[in-house]
Parts: structure tokens; C-alpha cells; sequence
């Protein structure tokens, strides 16, 4: 298997792994965790594919994607982290109460 | 005169315009509300000069940076934007009416530039034609919904609000797979080329099903619903007004996109799983609905449900196309201001009776008359009874089912409309008697109470323009079916 | 609780296998853009393909992607007062004598940064990041924003990146071009001064975003 | 020439395998400070595929953000968390 592939195979990976922890798991700043690992995956799937075909210059629009998806992330994760804090504050907890149960 | 109307680019106005608006206020903390109020009232002026520009020019299309598609990013308008950006344009002047009544200073200061680069977000997202672009608008859209919905704190609102954000990321990144999968299957991400160039392979399927699943969860169609009704019901009562009338339309608009330009061709079946998934919204949040004892919270069920209504569209538009097509715009429309106005008038009943249970409303009717008349025209329309923009949407709806026989769904339209009957006049019987525990009623400012009359109102005077309506609609043929009915 | 867990494994690895499939059917050669950014990028006013692209070919995403930045910043702030991190975080020497070391360095890097995304890997976010990580040092070994400049130049300086981007891209308008476009024989300025401007205001903002709340927010816990 | 390319597919097929490994890390190990290091170590290892995958402008862009400032953000939300 070539190594774009390998990579792009990785980043599937990634976004799975990421995807069945955000489920899983009740503490908020994993479930934050999560999302940034399914997010990695994501943009290594973009640029990975983009090396398709060997040794040329590689396609710089997915890069700039990636660039852009990286502020985009990290702008999202503090404000997931500063609600967590409020939502900790209000609660007691850094978890989401059980639905089920309201 | 002319000359220099049709030459100011109204969408580009509707993009910046906002965006300006929404930093000024962050800067200028001291005037907000005026600021706040213009730029809100300025914007269905530009989305009027845009209509306009549509109806003389046909269907607009704005190389940004002179580039060009696949290069550089496009931007599109027909008439499909053209519905989306009035619906945004009316019901953000509304609300905003509404909000210079509502929040106090120090959470004015927080709300207006929030809510006004919300506003920019929406108009920005429905003027794009490339899926990269959509995905950093849809990501404006929902984080500026969700920091809203968190502003006046609260243990509710603060769960609700973190339990959107997750869902609305979730959500945008199933979108952005989709989207890097689509862009090295195809070379581009604009939706113009790309419609020229998919065929039917391996990754249309997987774009579809990763696209359609992120997008459902965003707009909430059931069984995905989970996190819409404790936002919507804990929100600050202008933001839960947005949030049900115009943000769910925003990813309901991309896949409806999406769906026209690139998925219609390829697969029929998954417009049978849309529509199977419409129906069991409508019947499951309607019950929900009638079940609840809140205020808020039931008119939230009742947006799970009429979300439901919208994807019935999509298994009647295989056969009868125009009537399907132009009953989902009636409702997409007349739905944002009926339940704007529902939204509103529920934050009046709060505000006055500082709860907001409905057993325990004290004759509302005769004190707060202009909040119960506004709570029953906007019912009217969601019940789907004439005359309102409602019942031209449900009525064109049935008879896309009636004439294909689709009994099934004629059965759901039918008892989604009973139970929506139940549930609207299970709010409005408790308006006029005395509760079991009365209390000091706490004014509502008239600005409040007539902000939600205006757009009860106009969710009923909708239903009397449906051929301007449908021609400015169909313009550009959005939908490939020629002339929308009638 | 733990048995619906195992029951989304199977549907993971489907999920997984799914998606693998569809990457593996995609054709061994790309075809992307990257010719047509080989051809326009003699117009662009920068060599580096990446800047040309960012703030160039689809500068509109960058522009949004400021007020995606904007944007966290202010649901940060507007969700109010976060708790203080406690003492036991005061710097020791060690942390105090490395940021009197290390902050004027991360500075220099970041002009470099900025001034070499034009013709090399660098730009607006990259030192913009960096410049954020010279303030989160700063914060680290307690230092705080004077009061006097808490509140309106604090402002300015967290939207000054949108502000020139904006107005750049808004200039071409009024003589009926298009959104964003560039006349090349300018471009290379007129990207480097949105940059300049877009790096304060990343920097910025990081380093807001660690501090947690608006210094000025008076509001009691 | 075999040999180096077999060398430089193992290398890639090392870092991958590294990659998935420190996400599983990250996402399952019980102590939240030590998944917060593995996490920023994760951001470091991206870098590095960037670097293989010849995009150095996203590496930059991945070792001061996503892995420095998220790292920091992440630290301090920590910290405050265990405030009280």
C-alpha cells in the first residue's frame, strides 16, 4: 500500500476512534478530547490523499483547508473547555447529566 | 436611480454588513442597542435590493477575488437563497425588536455582537456555493448559536448549551469528511461543478451517508433530536426564537442543496428514508409536545415535529415535484415566523408570570392580551388551519401525498395536525382561567409584545401571496422542475 | 450501562471498514488543484503556494476564519467570571528568568514568521500562534494587563485582524470589482498588512483565551 | 534504492501505528492529566506526518497550535477543574 493511503487509512482510524469515545465516555473534557482526535483524523484524510501520485508538488488547497480547520478546532475546543467549567460550577460535575433521568 | 441600486452588490452587503455590525458592537460597548437595532433593520433592506436584483437579473453569481470556481470560492444566489435570506432578514428584525426589550445591559453588551455576527453566519452560509466555505459558516452558525444559548447561565441553559456544542461539532465534522472525500474524488468543492461532474462510485455513497448524518444531527430530524430540546428550551427567549426558526434551517438548507445539485440523481431510496424519518418526527414530537407542562419546552417538541414535515417533501418531489417543493417552502418559511413569534410570546408569559407552567397561566388573555392573540395566530399557522402561510404548505403537501396515493403519509399529516391542534390549545384553555396560584404580574414592555405580533401576523398574511411567493421562490429553477405551482 | 458499549463496537469497526473502503477506491493519482495554483500564482503577490491560497485564491475562508476566532473569544467571555487558577502556580525563578528569556525570542519568531510566509512554510497563524504563546508565558509568571488597558484597547486590539480584513476585502467594491480582489501589483503588500494586522490579533486572542474571562468583566463570581 | 524505500514505508507504517496508538492512549488511560500530556504528545507525532506528508506550513500551524496553545488551554481548563 502506497503511503498516502497509509495515511489516509489512519486518519479513518482516527475519526472512528475518536467517534466511539465521544459516545463512550461521561467526563466532559474527554468527550472534548475526542472530538479534537476525530478532527486530526479528518484533516489527515485531506492532506494524505492529496500526496496521491508520488513525488510532485503537492496540492497546496487542502493544506490551506487543514490550516483553516486547525483555528477553526482549536477556536471550538475553548469554548467547549470554558463551558465545561461553567457546566462543572453549575452542577458539581464535568458531565453531562443523564437525559434519560430528567 | 435605478442604475445605482441594481449596481450596489446587495448580497455582499448582507454578508459585511452584519460582520461590521456585530465587531462595532463588541467595540462600542456603550451604544449595542442602537447599533444592534440599525444594522438589524438594514438587513431586510439589502435582502429586499437583492430580491430585487434577482427578479431583473436572474440568478446571481459573485466570483470572490475575481478567481473563479474551482480556484477560488463562489458565491450564488436564486431564489431557494432568496427564501433563506428573507426568512433570516425578517425574523432577525423581529427578534432583534424584541431583544432591545429584553436583555438588560450587561447582557446586552454580550448578546448583540454575538447575535449579529450569528446574523452575517447565516446570510453567509446561504449565499455560498462551495462546501469548504459552508463548513466554516456552518461552524459560525454553531458556535455562535451555542454561546447564546449559554448567555444568561443557568444550570439548564448551561448543559443544554454543551450538549449542542458537542452535537453541532459532531455534526460538522461527519460534513467535513464528506467534503475531503468529495474533493479528491472530484478535483473541486464547488457544488455548481461538482453537480456536472459525480457519478454514481463508492464514495458518492459514503459522501452521502457521512453528509446526510452530520447535517440530520444539526437540524435535528428525529431519531437525532436529543439535544434540540433542552437548548431550545432553556435558551435566553430571543435566542430560542433564532435557534428554532432560523439555525436548524441552515444544515437543513446545505443537505436540501446538496440533495438538489448532487444526490437526487443518484438514489431514490434515501428519499424514502428521509421521508420515513419526517414521519416519525412528526407523529413522535407531536406526543412529546402534548406531554409536556412547560411552555417552552412544548413549543421546542413542537419544532422536532414540524422539522419532520419539511422531509416529507422528499419522497412526494419524485413524482410530483413542483407542488412537493413548493409545499416544503411554504412551510420552511411560514414554520421560522410562526415559531419566532411562538418563541416570543412564550418569553413574554415567562417574563410576566416569572414561570412559564401551563397550568399555572393566570388569565392571560385579558391582561397580556397582544402576547395570547400573537401565541394563537402563530398556532393557527402551525396547526395548518387557513387562512396562513401553514396551511398553504400542508395543504400543497397533501395533495402531492393524495395524488400519488401515499396514504401512509397522508395518515401521518393527518394526526400530526389533530395532535398539533391538541397541543397548541392545551397553552392557549389555560390563558383564560385563573390559576390555582396567582401572582404580581411583571410588565412586559409593548416593543416585546408587538415584536411577536408582528411575525404571528405575518406567518398568517404569507398564506394570501402564494404566487409572488412561489415566483420569487422558483427563480433560477432551484428545484429542476420549471414553474413552481401554482 | 457497559453492554451498549459493546454493541457500538461492531458498528465502529463497520463504520471504520466503511469508510476504509471508499478511501482505498479512489483512483491513484490525484487530480487536484495544484496546476491551478501553479498558473495564478505569478498574480497572487506571494510564492509560498499555501499563503497564496490562505490569503489569496480563498481568503474569503480566512476571513470567516478570523470571526470564527472572534467568535470563541466572545462566547469565552459572555459566559462570565471563570474560576482563577490557584496559587501554587506561581513561577518559581526558574519560569520567571526562562520567559525574560524566551518571550523577546518568541516575538523576533513571530515577525519572522509573518515575513517569510510569503516565499517560505510561515504565515498569519503560525506566528500569530507563536505570539500567543510569548503571552501565555507572560500570563503564566503573573502578569497582568494594566487596568488602563483592559477595556477599550484591549477590544481593538482582539478585532483589529477582522477590521483590516474587512476593509480589504470590501475596497475593491465601490469600483464595481469584485469581493477580496487584489489588483497584482499590490497584492503582496496588501497581504502582508492584513497578516500583520491578523497576527496581533491571533496572538491576541490566544492568549485571552487562556487568561479565561474579559479582564475587565467586573461581574462577581 | 529498494532498501531506503522500504525503510522510509516502515518508517511511515512506524508513525501511523504511533499515531493510532497515542489516540487510543489519550482517549482511554484513566488519569485526565496524563491524557492531556499523551494528547499534546499526539500533536507532536501530527506534526511529524505533516512533515512526512511534505506540508511544513501545517506542521508549524499543528506544533504551535494544535498542540502548544490547545495544550495550554487544555492544562489550565484542567487545573480549574480541580480547583474546588
Amino acid at each position: 500500500m502506497s503511503v498516502p493511503f497509509l495515511y489516509a487509512l489512519v486518519g479513518i482510524g482516527l475519526f472512528c476512534l475518536g467517534f466511539y469515545a465521544l459516545i463512550v465516555h461521561n467526563h466532559l473534557l474527554r468527550k472534548i478530547l475526542a472530538i479534537n482526535v476525530m478532527g486530526s483524523g479528518v484533516f489527515l484524510v485531506l492532506v494524505a490523499l492529496a500526496r496521491r501520485g508520488g513525488e510532485t508538488p503537492p496540492d497546496p488547497v487542502p493544506h490551506a483547508m487543514v490550516i483553516t480547520g486547525i483555528v477553526v478546532a482549536v477556536s471550538a475546543t475553548a469554548l467547549a473547555l470554558g463551558l465545561m467549567l461553567k457546566v462543572k460550577a453549575a452542577t458539581g460535575r464535568a458531565a453531562l447529566p443523564d437525559q434519560s433521568r430528567d | 436611480m435605478q442604475t445605482v441600486l441594481s449596481e450596489i452588490p446587495w448580497a455582499l452587503v448582507l454578508i459585511l454588513l452584519p460582520l461590521a455590525g456585530g465587531i462595532a458592537c463588541f467595540v462600542l460597548t456603550a451604544a449595542v442597542r442602537w447599533l444592534g437595532l440599525l444594522t438589524a433593520s438594514l438587513v431586510p433592506i439589502a435582502a429586499g435590493g437583492l430580491g430585487w436584483q434577482l427578479s431583473r437579473e436572474g440568478v446571481y453569481r459573485h466570483a470572490v477575488g475575481g478567481w473563479g470556481a474551482p480556484l477560488g470560492i463562489d458565491l450564488h444566489a436564486d431564489g431557494l437563497s432568496l427564501l433563506m435570506l428573507a426568512m433570516t432578514a425578517f425574523v432577525g428584525f423581529g427578534v432583534s425588536l424584541y431583544a432591545t426589550g429584553y436583555f438588560k445591559s450587561a447582557h446586552a453588551a454580550r448578546f448583540w455582537p454575538l447575535w449579529l455576527l450569528l446574523l452575517g453566519a447565516l446570510n453567509a452560509l446561504f449565499l455560498s456555493g462551495d462546501l469548504f466555505n459552508l463548513y466554516v459558516t456552518l461552524e459560525l452558525v454553531g458556535l455562535s448559536a451555542v454561546a447564546l444559548t449559554a448567555l444568561q447561565g443557568g444550570r439548564d441553559a448551561l448543559t443544554g448549551a454543551m450538549r449542542y456544542l458537542l452535537a453541532t461539532l459532531l455534526g460538522s465534522l461527519a460534513y467535513l469528511l464528506g467534503v475531503a472525500l468529495l474533493y479528491h474524488g472530484y478535483g473541486t468543492v464547488d457544488l455548481a461543478l461538482l453537480s456536472e461532474r459525480v457519478a454514481p462510485s463508492p464514495v458518492v455513497w459514503a459522501v452521502l451517508g457521512l453528509m446526510s448524518a452530520g447535517l440530520i444531527l444539526k437540524t435535528a430530524l428525529f431519531p437525532l433530536y436529543f439535544w434540540l430540546p433542552p437548548a431550545h428550551a432553556s435558551a435566553p427567549a430571543p435566542v430560542s426564537a433564532v435557534l428554532s426558526a432560523l439555525v436548524v434551517k441552515a444544515s437543513f438548507y446545505i443537505l436540501l442543496r446538496l440533495w438538489l445539485e448532487i444526490f437526487s440523481d443518484i438514489s431514490v431510496d434515501v428519499a424514502g428514508l428521509f421521508g420515513l424519518l419526517g414521519a416519525g418526527a412528526v407523529l413522535w414530537g407531536s406526543l412529546q409536545a402534548l406531554r409536556q407542562t412547560r411552555v417552552k419546552l412544548l413549543v421546542a417538541y413542537s419544532t422536532v415535529a414540524q422539522i419532520g414535515y419539511l422531509f416529507l417533501a422528499y419522497p412526494l418531489a419524485s413524482g410530483m415535484g413542483a407542488t412537493a417543493w413548493s409545499a416544503m417552502a411554504y412551510l420552511v418559511f411560514s414554520h421560522a415566523l410562526a415559531k419566532a413569534a411562538m418563541f416570543l410570546a412564550a418569553g413574554n408569559l415567562r417574563q410576566f408570570g416569572d414561570h412559564d407552567r401551563i397550568a399555572d397561566l393566570d388569565r392571560v388573555v385579558q391582561r397580556l392580551p397582544l402576547t395570547a392573540g400573537a401565541f394563537a395566530l402563530a398556532g393557527v399557522s402551525i396547526m395548518g388551519l387557513p387562512p396562513s402561510g401553514g396551511f398553504n404548505g400542508k395543504w400543497l403537501l397533501l395533495q402531492a401525498a393524495l395524488a400519488q396515493g401515499r396514504w401512509d403519509l397522508v395518515g401521518v399529516m393527518f394526526l400530526g395536525g389533530l395532535l398539533a391542534v391538541g397541543y397548541v390549545f392545551k397553552v392557549l384553555s389555560n390563558t383564560f382561567t385563573q390559576a390555582p396560584v396567582t401572582h404580581e404580574p411583571i410588565s412586559v414592555p409593548a416593543r416585546m409584545q408587538w415584536a411577536a405580533m408582528l411575525l404571528a401576523t405575518s406567518a398568517i398574511l404569507v398564506g394570501f401571496l402564494a404566487s409572488p411567493f412561489l415566483a420569487l421562490v422558483g427563480m433560477g429553477d432551484p428545484f429542476n422542475v420549471g414553474e413552481l405551482w401554482p | 450501562m457497559k453492554w451498549r458499549h459493546w454493541l457500538l463496537l461492531p458498528l465502529m469497526l463497520a463504520l471504520a471498514a466503511g469508510l476504509g473502503y471508499t478511501v482505498l477506491s479512489l483512483p491513484d493519482q490525484a487530480h487536484g488543484l495544484q496546476g491551478a495554483v501553479a498558473d495564478q500564482l505569478g498574480k497572487s503577490g506571494v510564492s509560498n503556494p499555501v499563503t497564496a491560497v490562505l490569503l489569496n485564491f480563498r481568503g474569503y475562508d480566512t476571513l470567516l476564519e478570523m470571526v470564527v476566532l472572534t467568535l470563541a473569544l466572545l462566547g469565552v467571555w459572555s459566559l462570565g467570571a471563570q474560576p482563577a487558577v490557584h496559587a501554587e502556580s506561581i513561577p518559581g525563578p526558574v519560569l520567571d528568568m526562562l520567559t525574560r528569556l524566551l518571550v523577546p525570542i518568541l516575538i523576533m519568531v513571530a515577525a519572522y514568521l509573518l515575513w517569510a510566509g510569503a516565499h517560505a512554510p510561515g504565515g498569519a497563524f503560525q506566528a500569530g500562534a507563536v505570539l500567543g504563546a510569548a503571552g501565555v508565558l507572560l500570563l503564566l509568571t503573573g502578569w497582568r494587563l494594566p487596568p488602563r488597558g483592559a477595556g477599550y484597547p484591549l477590544r481593538v486590539a482582539l478585532v483589529v485582524g477582522v477590521v483590516a480584513f474587512l476593509a480589504v476585502a470590501a475596497l475593491p467594491l465601490p469600483g464595481g470589482r469584485h469581493l477580496l480582489e487584489y489588483n497584482p501589483t499590490y497584492a503582496g503588500v496588501l497581504i502582508l498588512i492584513i497578516e500583520a494586522f491578523a497576527t496581533v490579533s491571533i496572538g491576541v486572542t490566544l492568549a485571552v483565551l487562556f487568561f479565561g474571562a474579559d479582564p475587565a468583566d467586573k461581574e462577581p463570581r | 534504492m529498494e532498501a531506503m524505500t522500504w525503510l522510509s514505508w516502515s518508517f511511515d507504517a512506524f508513525i501511523g501505528l504511533g499515531l493510532l496508538w497515542l489516540a487510543w492512549r489519550v482517549l482511554a488511560c484513566s488519569d485526565l492529566f496524563k491524557a492531556i500530556v499523551l494528547f499534546i504528545a499526539f500533536g507532536l507525532f501530527m506534526a511529524l506526518v505533516w512533515v512526512r506528508l511534505a506540508a511544513p506550513d501545517i506542521a508549524l500551524a499543528e506544533a504551535a497550535i494544535g498542540a502548544g496553545l490547545t495544550g495550554a488551554l487544555l492544562m489550565a481548563a484542567l487545573a480549574r477543574l480541580r480547583e474546588d
